[in-house]
């Protein structure tokens, strides 16, 4: 019992760590202390994560590649959008308009992941990432060319800016819930048919998991999610413009995703967070004619970092050289840290000749074997 | 991936206490000012750097002759550009930064898709800004907001009026479809125009750079309409001058300031004209001298309409203050930006005239746009 | 014998005009061991295939316990109940040895439990999640990998991953469980474990099992019944001695 | 008339597509890797051409250079940020080469500056067929990436570095087996697309002589999915993806309706093709052995 008390500890310290935050920053919010570069950097971040622990879902557990994740967001933020500005006068801009519009802004993006995700799901690897690319793409022309009274043309959607001491506190909620479903769903069952998709394909047909059902399923999560994030971004914004969601954005996420570890949620919130604060310390610090600095910081980093955790040369300076010594009781078991030993068994022969078979002696060693049928030579 | 989740763990700690403390308990972030201080937020990288950078070249040029000068009775200005990248979505924080270190007023956004965000932002706060480029016709639209630039929608009827007055009866436009300026300008110049003049309209969008078929699409117009920046419009004079008419008319807004310094017009057969209040050309007069004092300082190449604008409005900021201050207002240097704002937006919309590189005796309408003379300027006459 | 299990009715299969496999008749009945027995590219492992779902059979049917699956899917084919391994074994490499064969129970009825009940975490996820779990330790312990459990699969040396593939293979709960190549690149030590655990799998799991083997001794000392192929089509059938005495056998191994 | 015009722009823009897509097809079929920095080294390129004929003021002299400097940077990038992750997740590289892409950008503007740089490469003129008028770089540009394509499809089929990089990308274990330096064939994998995008970046300062540090961040996405359109790794699919595009782009922006939308239809007609046949137009069905 002690272990598995252990254990729902460890499972559990993500939400409490981003309640922790949650509340100690409210409460700083309500007691008027906190500057407003603060709450848009918590909006950004509570944003950054949503949508990195749901494409997470995607690429880490399910190991398709999407570079959509913008246009599901796109869509998301739009229609959300939309709907708050319909529904402001006649609810006010408070929760309730709040909460509807993220609901129908996240159902319609995920309406479209189903749309999308229906054919482009019998593709694979790059083509996959190509086509979701596209759709992202397809998704901004369309809202970039809308008529000025639907959505706002290429000025963008004018839409209801939040409370900004409150939004964040929401958003932040959101994370949790999002962190809920798509952490409840891995460590189960349907989590493990995801996983076992991402790692054999063939195996996971084999074994009777449906995964045009699973893969159809995980993509729609997900872009729910991103959706929502979309909605959370109008919210946040006083207007949707459709440049910002540019396949630049989808590949913005997918850093996350990757420097976090793929098949780490954990890993995801961390990256989302340190890479959205570096972004935006990058751009308020650097001014004037140190800008040109910021691509080059973010990209060296970017390459060290990559290079760093992944190089198979460097795997035994990792080994030796980790801050995990020093955090030894935090570690969780997760199988992504362990990829390295992936094409262990290609030096296994697994096809032997005939004769070489043939050659082999089993007689002296197994007695189940009658001697008598030789016939087969 | 664990090391660099651990080690990401802490600093993200770290960097969250920082960020949590550095402002705790500070509301009034001028009162510690020992310079006034303007804000701007513009694409110093990125696909619009040239005009981001062009701006803060320039306001810094102006910064620093105001303060040569010896200031505002004798206290200083100070210049912060933040690089937006030409991203609503990064206006604001940058917004946010710019007011927590102490800004006093604002040039707002160099372009028009942030400035859309800067506008809402600003108004809660009551900062003054005058923006130099941002020419969308909502960037006004609060109290506090002030265009140095032509609102795109009084360029797109002053264009349309000039084309009605010329009496052909089939034009071509050229215009990027994915563009507020562009499209702002387009839409009130379509709806000014006569209803029996034929448009040929051809767009492009993104960073396109192959204009052979809205080339051909027009090539039988002998007046071409272009409400778009410089660079798309030296790229497709290059690839026209062949194929559209040598007598034809490339016809621009302020966008095409900087074409001269892009390309070298006396290779283009057509005539290229535009409308607006700064000739990047001009030999004599204040814009001559902005002219010399930039390129000696950056170059030719950033030159365009968005610094010499960038130069006015920092100019009209410190002479309206100084006016003010000699009205008898009390303008020191660690009060509010609110407070600065009632004074500017008093004088702004009062009888107070600016005479610069863009323009002479400019002054203000209420509703924060700018009213000087546009003039035509023919960059290039056409081969005959 | 008991009943028919498993009957094939002349499958066959053309990949672009080339004809891979082609009048296939098997019978094989409850509790068989029935080996599918030939050199490189007779089509054996085109028959599992096909058995699998993974291709669909140009030509004739294939029956399981009476019921008609030919051209089904592969996710329908298990449900109904054939399993199988792979000739290069396809485990789910990062996941954990128990994790591996929970994903094989994953289809049986008595853990369902809906993508809502497991998200808002009700008591039905916490009763499957134990029911399974204590499944799948008492599979792995038949076959003695309870021990490694919490291993990733791909730690494991390559004996176990393949008794750990079957063990997968088995939590499905299929009526017929097909081996694909169960010893290749076994030493024999691990071999003879081999036989013993499919022994075993049949006795206590009443399985029958088709496996294919190229090695003509471990199908000898194995098999009750086997069909021998040549270039896709049947060379000799029926039970063990007889069909490797058959002339064409020998001719075909020896003479060919 | 009308339509052989914009057949006529359709090439002329499919065939800065196809060039492009030669270098992208080249490196993902044997490297096996979404080279995202390839936009850029055809950006490094017209800048190095820029610099050549300011101080030279010859083409054909900047052309060489910039051959020589870009082959020089591909090798170079390949080694810092590619090589070192042979063997990781296809995933990691491709995050590398994102951030290749933005090193080459910032860098660009901190050497040269934010104003686009005016680069006159040469000036053919139109060539006038009746009442057609083709402009020559148009002639030019398409018949040289037609040369280089039979090229590269003898280089591949006939020599031994070409066959061994057919081999690395069957299957690069084997290769290695066989005694292929696979590291060295991917390096000149990476010096021969990087030479294809100087030479890409040659032919679109001939028809747009405006440089800037994104020059090659769109044409790059666009010509990526002329590649895939094409069948990726497949050379002539390359080309034939490439003209695709630029017809299809060529004739949408024709018609005002549906011109705004132009990038939206390219990708649509990516989608259909992809969903229609998963490999592409020309590209090769692999089925994975079970």
């Amino acid at each position: 019992m002690a272990k598995l008390g252990k254990i729902k500890w460890k499972h559990y310290i993500n939400y409490i760590a981003i309640a922790i935050v949650t509340i100690v920053f409210g409460a700083m919010s309500f007691a008027n202390l906190l500057p407003s570069s603060t709450v848009y950097l918590l909006e950004k971040i509570a944003i950054s994560i949503i949508l990195a622990v749901s494409l997470s879902m995607v690429v880490g557990f399910l190991g398709e590649l999407s570079l959509g994740h913008a246009g599901f967001m796109c869509v998301g933020a739009y229609l959300g959008g939309k709907v708050s500005c319909l529904l402001e006068p006649v609810f006010g801009n408070g929760l309730i308009t709040l909460i509807i519009s993220i609901l129908v802004g996240g159902l319609i993006a995920a309406a479209c992941g189903i749309i999308i995700g229906l054919p482009a799901l019998r593709l694979k690897g790059d083509y996959l990432a190509i086509v979701t690319l596209a759709f992202g793409e397809i998704v901004r022309s369309i809202f970039m060319n809308s008529g000025e009274e639907s959505f706002g043309g290429s000025l963008g959607l004018s839409t209801p800016r939040y409370d900004k001491s409150v939004l964040f506190i929401f958003a932040f909620v959101l994370v949790l819930g999002c962190l809920a479903v798509v952490q409840n769903l891995i460590r189960s069952k349907h989590g493990r048919a995801i996983t076992s998709i991402r790692d054999n394909e063939i195996a996971a047909h084999a074994t009777g998991i449906n995964v045009t059902k699973y893969k159809l399923s995980v993509f729609t999560i997900s872009s729910l999610f991103a959706g929502i994030a979309g909605v959370l971004y109008s919210f946040s914004n006083f207007r949707v413009q459709s440049t910002n969601f540019d396949y630049n954005y989808s590949i913005e996420i997918l850093v996350m995703v990757v420097l976090g570890g793929m098949g780490s949620i954990n890993g995801s919130i961390v990256a989302a967070t340190l890479i959205t604060y570096l972004d935006t310390t990058l751009q308020t610090v650097l001014t004037g004619n140190l800008a040109v600095l910021q691509d080059l910081f973010y990209a060296l980093i970017l390459i060290i970092l990559v290079v760093y955790n992944n190089a198979p040369a460097l795997s035994a300076f990792r080994a030796t050289h980790n801050l995990s010594v020093f955090f030894e009781k935090l570690r969780k078991h997760d199988p992504a840290h362990r990829r390295d030993d992936e094409a262990k068994w290609d030096r296994v022969p697994t096809k032997i000749e005939m004769n070489e078979i043939l050659s082999v002696d089993i007689q002296s060693t197994s007695s189940t074997v009658d001697p008598d049928k030789k016939e087969g030579k | 991936m664990n090391t660099f989740k651990k080690l990401a763990a802490v600093l993200m700690a770290v960097a969250m206490m920082v960020t949590c403390f550095a402002g705790c308990g500070k509301t009034n972030y001028t009162a510690n000012n020992t310079e006034y201080v303007i804000g701007v937020s513009g694409p110093l990288t990125g696909g619009a750097a040239v005009y981001g950078v062009a701006v803060q070249n320039s306001a810094q040029i102006a910064v620093d002759e105001i303060n040569a000068a010896g200031g505002l009775d004798g206290v200083n200005f100070k210049l912060v550009a933040l690089d937006d990248t030409h991203d609503a979505t990064k206006v604001a924080a940058n917004y946010a930064s710019l007011l927590e270190s102490g800004m006093q007023v604002s040039l707002g956004t160099v372009t028009t898709g942030p400035g859309l965000e800067f506008t809402n932002l600003s108004v809660e706060d009551n900062v003054f800004f005058l923006t130099p480029s941002a020419s969308g016709d909502d960037i006004p639209a609060n109290p506090n907001g002030f265009q140095m630039c032509f609102a795109d929608g009084n360029q797109g009827k002053v264009a349309a009026e000039y084309v009605n007055g010329l009496g052909f009866d089939k034009i071509g436009v050229f215009y990027k479809s994915d563009d507020a300026y562009s499209n702002g300008i387009y839409k009130q110049f379509k709806g000014a125009l006569n209803s029996s003049i034929q448009v040929v309209e051809t767009v492009f969008t993104g960073e396109a750079s192959d204009f052979t078929t809205q080339i051909n699409t027009l090539k039988d117009c002998k007046f071409i309409f272009m409400p778009i920046y410089y660079q798309p419009a030296s790229i497709f004079m290059t690839q026209a001058k062949d194929t559209i008419a040598k007598d034809a008319v490339y016809y621009g807004c302020d966008g095409f300031d900087g074409l001269a310094g892009q390309l070298d017009l006396s290779t283009i057969p057509q005539e290229v004209s535009m409308l607006s209040h700064f000739d990047s050309n001009a030999t004599e007069g204040a814009a001559a001298e902005f002219i010399s004092k930039y390129t000696a300082k950056h170059g030719a190449d950033t030159l365009n309409q968005f610094g010499a604008s960038a130069y006015d409005c920092v100019y009209a900021i410190f002479e309206a203050m100084k006016a003010a201050k000699a009205a008898g207002k009390d303008i020191n240097v660690t009060m509010t930006a609110s407070d600065l704002c009632e004074i500017l937006k008093e004088q702004f919309t009062g009888d107070f005239k600016f005479s610069g590189n863009t323009g002479k005796d400019i002054t203000w309408e209420d509703n924060g746009y700018v009213s000087k003379g546009a003039v035509k300027y023919v960059l290039k006459q056409a081969d005959k | 014998m008991s009943e028919i299990i498993l009957k094939t009715e002349n499958l066959g299969i053309t990949f672009g005009g080339l004809k891979a496999v082609s009048d296939v008749n098997i019978e094989i009945r409850k509790k068989q061991l029935y080996g599918l027995v030939g050199p490189n590219g007779a089509g054996k492992t085109t028959i599992f295939n096909m058995l699998t779902g993974v291709y669909r059979p140009t030509t004739g049917r294939f029956f399981l316990d009476g019921e008609d699956l030919t051209g089904k899917g592969q996710e329908v084919i298990n449900h109904k109940g054939i399993a199988r391994t792979f000739q290069n074994i396809r485990l789910f490499n990062n996941m954990t040895v128990i994790h591996n064969v929970m994903v094989g129970l994953h289809n049986q009825s008595e853990y369902k439990c809906s993508f809502l009940e497991t998200i808002l975490r009700l008591p039905r996820y916490f009763k499957t999640e134990k029911a399974m779990r204590q499944k799948a330790k008492e599979l792995l312990r038949i076959f003695g990998l309870e021990e490694e459990r919490n291993n990733l699969a791909c730690n494991l040396p390559y004996g176990k991953q393949r008794k750990l593939e079957i063990a997968r293979a088995l939590a499905t709960n299929p009526k017929l469980l097909l081996l694909d190549e169960p010893a290749a690149g076994m030493n024999p030590n691990e071999t003879a474990d081999l036989v013993e655990t499919i022994k075993f799998i049949r006795d206590n799991f009443d399985m029958t099992i088709l496996l294919i083997e190229h090695d003509m001794k471990f199908v000898a000392g194995l098999c009750d019944e086997i069909t021998v192929l040549n270039f896709g089509t049947v060379l000799a059938q029926g039970d063990t001695k007889t069909a490797l005495n058959d002339p064409a056998v020998v001719k075909a191994y020896i003479g060919g | 008339m009308e339509f052989i015009e914009t057949l006529i722009s359709g090439l002329s823009i499919g065939s800065t597509y196809a060039m492009i897509a030669l270098g992208y097809t080249m490196v993902y079929g044997i490297a096996k890797m979404l080279n995202f920095a390839h936009g850029d080294v055809i950006m490094v390129g017209g800048y190095m051409i820029f610099l050549t004929m300011t101080a030279l003021g010859n083409p054909v002299v900047g052309l060489v250079a910039a051959i020589i400097f870009c082959t020089l940077l591909g090798i170079t990038i390949e080694k810092v940020a590619y090589k070192p992750l042979r063997g990781a997740s296809p995933l990691a590289v491709l995050i590398t080469a994102i951030g290749m892409s933005y090193l080459l950008q910032s860098m660009a503007q901190m050497i040269f500056g934010s104003a686009p740089k005016m680069v006159i490469v040469a000036d053919f003129g139109n060539l006038k067929l009746g009442s057609l008028s083709v402009p020559v770089y148009t002639l030019i540009t398409l018949g040289c990436s037609v040369v280089i394509m039979v090229i590269l499809s003898l280089f591949v089929k006939y020599t031994k570095v070409g066959r061994a990089m057919i081999a690395v990308s069957e299957d690069r274990g084997a290769a290695q087996l066989m005694g292929i330096n696979v590291n060295g064939i991917i390096t000149i994998t990476f010096a021969i697309g990087s030479a294809l995008a100087a030479f890409a970046g040659f032919f679109m300062l001939m028809k747009s002589p405006s440089l800037s540090n994104t020059l090659g961040a769109m044409p790059g996405i666009k010509a990526f999915t002329a590649a895939v359109i094409g069948g990726i790794g497949s050379i002539p699919g390359a080309m034939v993806g490439g003209i695709l595009m630029g017809v299809v782009e060529a004739f949408s922006l024709h018609v005002p309706a549906v011109a705004p939308y132009t990038d939206a239809i390219e990708f649509i007609i990516l989608i259909v093709i992809l969903l229609v046949k998963p490999t592409g137009i020309l590209g090769k069905v692999r089925r994975e052995k079970v």
